[in-house]
């Protein structure tokens, strides 16, 4: 078993996903940054040319405006304590998640040779559709039961946060929702360079279906933070906001990924350079995030907050399990649209119009 | 043994700007485009928007970049669309040169005819928008970075999209989120370098990039520049590559 | 003097090979093979793919299986090579309208690595476009600029000539000119791979053929 | 039919959390349901093909 297994691929790929890990651990954490609790202890302190201007340390209860003088300087601050953050549980787990899904990649790379052989021995396209085929009813149970426990939990049992009255609830649709909608990427990204490298059908077939699904991904993450903001900021649309702008050039992303793919004709040449346009959008993501937050920066005089409060243990928990909810939604709703996809593409094959005739 | 080649990549590549400088000079009325279809689009703002000169400093900035990066968009369609109709992109792909480096001088030939001029008209139309004065310098640097960048990711685009018949309007979606980077960042730049209040950043670095926008304490605009470097550093390497794949594909 | 004794390592060879076009395939399990100095015509009927053969060839497009072999070694291993020994002349002749014939010619012995193997001027005189040499080709007629793109081929020591319908456009001059280049590559033990209509008189040469397309029953089609 | 209009229209809190949770199971329901209708539509057209071919 370990002969097959190739560990210069092994470290090389682990090597390159930590690098990534790096790059994109920012925004992996929950895209609503992490704002303050009411009623904890915090300093406040601002950056500025002339040195850090700050207060000690004191108790935050509603937004309010802070003065700082700095020589003769004044400057103003703005500090808004919205919606509750998430706790160290809420990011350990995240993290946890981050280095399992690419331990994984990591580990299948190293196999990446029995596994490729084998892929094209088992006839992939059919393999796949009769296994899946097998696990898709799990997975759809699975999913509605994640999801009704964490909405039912969240909607009726998590405590309602001090400021933001019930509103917070969105949280629960809106963050997996916005996480989601990176991790699709990621998965889209993987497929399409394993298609552009060993031109595997299923791998074409998977990075070519996820770009819809990512799509109504973003889609939701978007509206869900756009009605959520319209509670606590007043405006359904906030330009300055760094996630819902970065979240909206993703989904411009999307659309062109789609776009792309729907306008040639033949499925390879289509499949390949949806992956070139793919990969060449996942380098250039990074600089989407780093050059709206400078925006943000720039026009909000963004208010930075020393040290951060957990998010109360029962607001937290359904949170989690709609991570894992939505993860099987998105398994789910990805094998199906293949299975649709490998029908077109084998249609010509005999197991097809077997499938065919059967139905 | 096959005989001392006495023409390597570096002959091939050479090669290559000169013949689409001479072709750009041979067609001399073209090079001109890129550059009024910019001045139009400068001088659309200040009518659309206010004349008030208060105003137009305040956007100054952006309007010269979104023009820019508009003018780069239009003049990417000529980068491989007429070595595509008459076949000679297929005999670039056939040469056992690699074609990264034949792709590479072509973008560097199109930036030379088409994002260079935009440089030289910059300031003069920066001047008629009350751009202010400090921000003159730091408008060249962005532009100098920035319009290479345009050009490197745009020819990914039309790399893609030079096979399809209405090529066109798919390219901007393609590209236009993939310039957005280059456009907030040059923006930010210049603002930060011409108002006058202090730059404030978040204080904790929470991740790589959260200290490069630390940064910005040294000098306002630095962060910017210093990322938007890094992103020309990135396209320069990377963009002739997934160029020269997506060609590959697009006349397969 | 042809040279009889047929050199007998295979230099080209294809192995089963299938090629689909957007979901309909144009041929499968398509083998042939060529040795030095043997001249290969692809014979069918329009939209047959013969084409798209010759595209394959080039590595310009991948077929949906099947191999080529270089010298025995499999292609994708040995593309450097394959690729500086091969020339492509397709149906739009990849020459620049805008540039004049010396430009032309001047871009394509930088494109390859090898030395050039006749001068330019020389192969100028040769196509007989000593007087249209710095003019652009807009002016120049279809067989002048056919001429021009057919000048590529003496420009460099390349074994295997891929044409695609070369002699359109070319009048009664040019076709001797281009029949007699045929002779003297085969005769250096060159290879020239041909798709074309029209016979080639190409005295002392054996010609191979071989049949794509419904056109003819034992050509290689798929069921 | 009151209760309908008050949960979604009545501007508190809640109307807010019932939109989005609407909207989402809207938009999930869609991405699940539209696939397979297309998996259905592209077996029938086989089918139809292959009988068609048969006679």
């Amino acid at each position: 078993m370990f002969s097959s297994f190739n560990f210069k691929y092994f470290i090389i790929s682990a090597a390159i996903l930590l690098l990534l890990a790096l790059v994109y651990a920012p925004h992996s954490q929950p895209l609503y940054g992490d704002p303050l609790k009411t009623g904890t202890q915090t300093k406040v302190g601002v950056q500025t040319e002339y040195g850090l201007i700050g207060t000690d340390k004191f108790r935050i209860y509603k937004s309010q405006k802070l003065e700082f003088k700095y020589k003769n300087m004044v400057v103003t601050e703005k500090i808004n304590t919205t919606a509750p953050t998430t706790g160290s549980l809420f990011l350990l787990t995240n993290w946890l998640y981050q280095l399992f899904f690419f331990l994984i990649t990591a580990i299948a790379i190293g196999y990446s040779k029995p596994i490729s052989n084998f892929i094209k021995k088992t006839g992939s396209l059919k393999y796949t559709y009769n296994l899946s085929g097998k696990f898709i009813p799990w997975i759809a149970i699975l999913a509605l039961l994640l999801a009704t426990i964490g909405i039912v939990d969240g909607l009726a049992f998590a405590p309602t946060d001090a400021k933001q009255k019930d509103s917070f609830r969105i949280i629960y649709i809106h963050v997996p929702a916005a996480m989601l909608c990176i991790q699709a990427y990621i998965v889209m990204s993987i497929a399409s360079a394993i298609a552009l490298i060993w031109r595997i059908k299923i791998a074409e077939i998977v990075a070519m279906s996820i770009a819809p699904l990512g799509a109504a991904i973003t889609a939701i993450a978007l509206i869900t933070g756009s009605l959520w903001g319209a509670r606590t900021w007043g405006t359904w649309w906030e330009w300055k906001d760094p996630r819902m702008v970065s979240v909206l050039i993703l989904f411009f992303i999307y659309l062109g990924i789609m776009g792309l793919n729907s306008a040639i004709e033949d499925k390879r040449t289509a499949a390949s350079a949806t992956g070139i346009f793919t990969l060449s959008a996942f380098v250039i993501i990074p600089f989407i995030y780093v050059s709206v937050k400078m925006f943000n920066s720039l026009h909000q005089g963004s208010t930075q907050v020393i040290g951060s409060s957990d998010m109360h243990p029962d607001m937290a928990r359904p949170l989690i399990v709609m991570f894992f909810a939505t993860m099987l939604y998105f398994t789910f709703a990805l094998l199906i649209r293949i299975r649709g996809e490998i029908l077109i593409r084998d249609r010509k094959t005999q197991w097809v119009k077997d499938i065919a005739l059967r139905s | 043994m096959t005989p001392k080649t006495n023409k390597n990549g570096l002959t091939a590549f050479l090669a290559i700007i000169r013949r689409d400088l001479l072709l750009a000079y041979r067609y001399r009325a073209e090079v001109i485009n890129p550059i009024l279809y910019f001045i139009i689009i400068v001088s659309l703002y200040p009518l659309a928007i206010s004349p008030d000169p208060k105003v137009l400093t305040k956007i100054a900035p952006g309007i010269i970049w979104v023009a820019a990066l508009l003018a780069s968009l239009l003049s990417l369609d000529n980068l491989f669309r007429s070595d595509y109709e008459d076949g000679t992109l297929e005999q670039m792909l056939m040469s056992p040169h690699p074609t990264g480096i034949l792709v590479l001088a072509k973008i560097v030939a199109h930036w030379i005819t088409t994002g260079l001029p935009l440089l030289l008209v910059a300031p003069v139309l920066a001047y008629t928008l009350h751009l202010d004065p400090k921000a003159y310098s730091v408008l060249m640097i962005t532009l100098i970075i920035g319009t290479p960048i345009l050009s490197f990711v745009g020819a990914i685009g039309i790399a893609l999209t030079v096979g399809l018949r209405r090529g066109g309007m798919l390219l901007s979606i393609l590209v236009l989120p993939l310039f957005l980077p280059i456009l907030v960042l040059s923006s930010v730049a210049i603002q930060l370098a011409a108002s006058p209040r202090p730059a404030i950043a978040p204080i904790i670095p929470g991740a790589w990039f959260d200290s490069v926008v630390y940064l910005t304490t040294q000098a306002p605009y630095s962060a910017a520049i210093y990322t938007l470097s890094a992103l020309l550093i990135l396209a320069i390497t990377l963009a002739p590559l997934a160029t020269a794949a997506a060609l590959r594909i697009s006349l397969r | 003097m042809p040279n009889n004794q047929k050199s007998t390592q295979i230099i080209l060879q294809a192995r089963n090979l299938t090629y689909e076009r957007n979901d309909n395939e144009l041929f499968c399990d398509l083998n042939f093979s060529l040795r030095a100095g043997e001249m290969l015509q692809v014979k069918g009927a329009n939209g047959s793919g013969k084409t798209s053969l010759l595209r394959l060839l080039c590595q310009l497009s991948l077929p949906e299986e099947g191999t080529f072999f270089w010298y025995g070694e499999e292609l994708k291993h040995v593309i450097h090579q394959y690729l500086r020994e091969v020339i492509y002349i397709g149906h739009n002749q990849g020459v620049k309208n805008e540039l004049t014939v010396r430009e032309n010619l001047n871009i394509f012995n930088a494109l390859s690595e090898q030395p050039t193997k006749t001068p330019i001027s020389q192969v100028i005189e040769i196509f007989g476009l000593a007087e249209h040499e710095d003019s652009i080709l807009h002016r120049l007629s279809a067989g002048q600029k056919r001429r021009v793109a057919l000048a590529r081929l003496l420009l460099h020591e390349k074994k295997l000539w891929i044409l695609d319908e070369p002699q359109t456009a070319l009048d009664r001059i040019g076709l001797s000119l281009l029949e007699n280049l045929y002779q003297q590559h085969i005769h250096q033990g060159g290879m020239i791979i041909i798709a074309t209509h029209q016979p080639i008189n190409a005295v002392g040469i054996n010609i191979k053929s071989l049949l794509i397309g419904e056109s003819d029953p034992q050509a290689a089609v798929c069921e | 039919m009151n209760t309908l209009t008050e949960i979604f229209f009545s501007g508190s809190h809640w109307t807010y959390v019932w939109w989005a949770y609407a909207i989402t199971f809207i938009i999930v329901a869609a991405s699940i349901i539209i696939p397979t209708v297309r998996r259905k539509k592209t077996l029938a057209q086989i089918k139809r093909k292959i009988e068609k071919g048969q006679q």
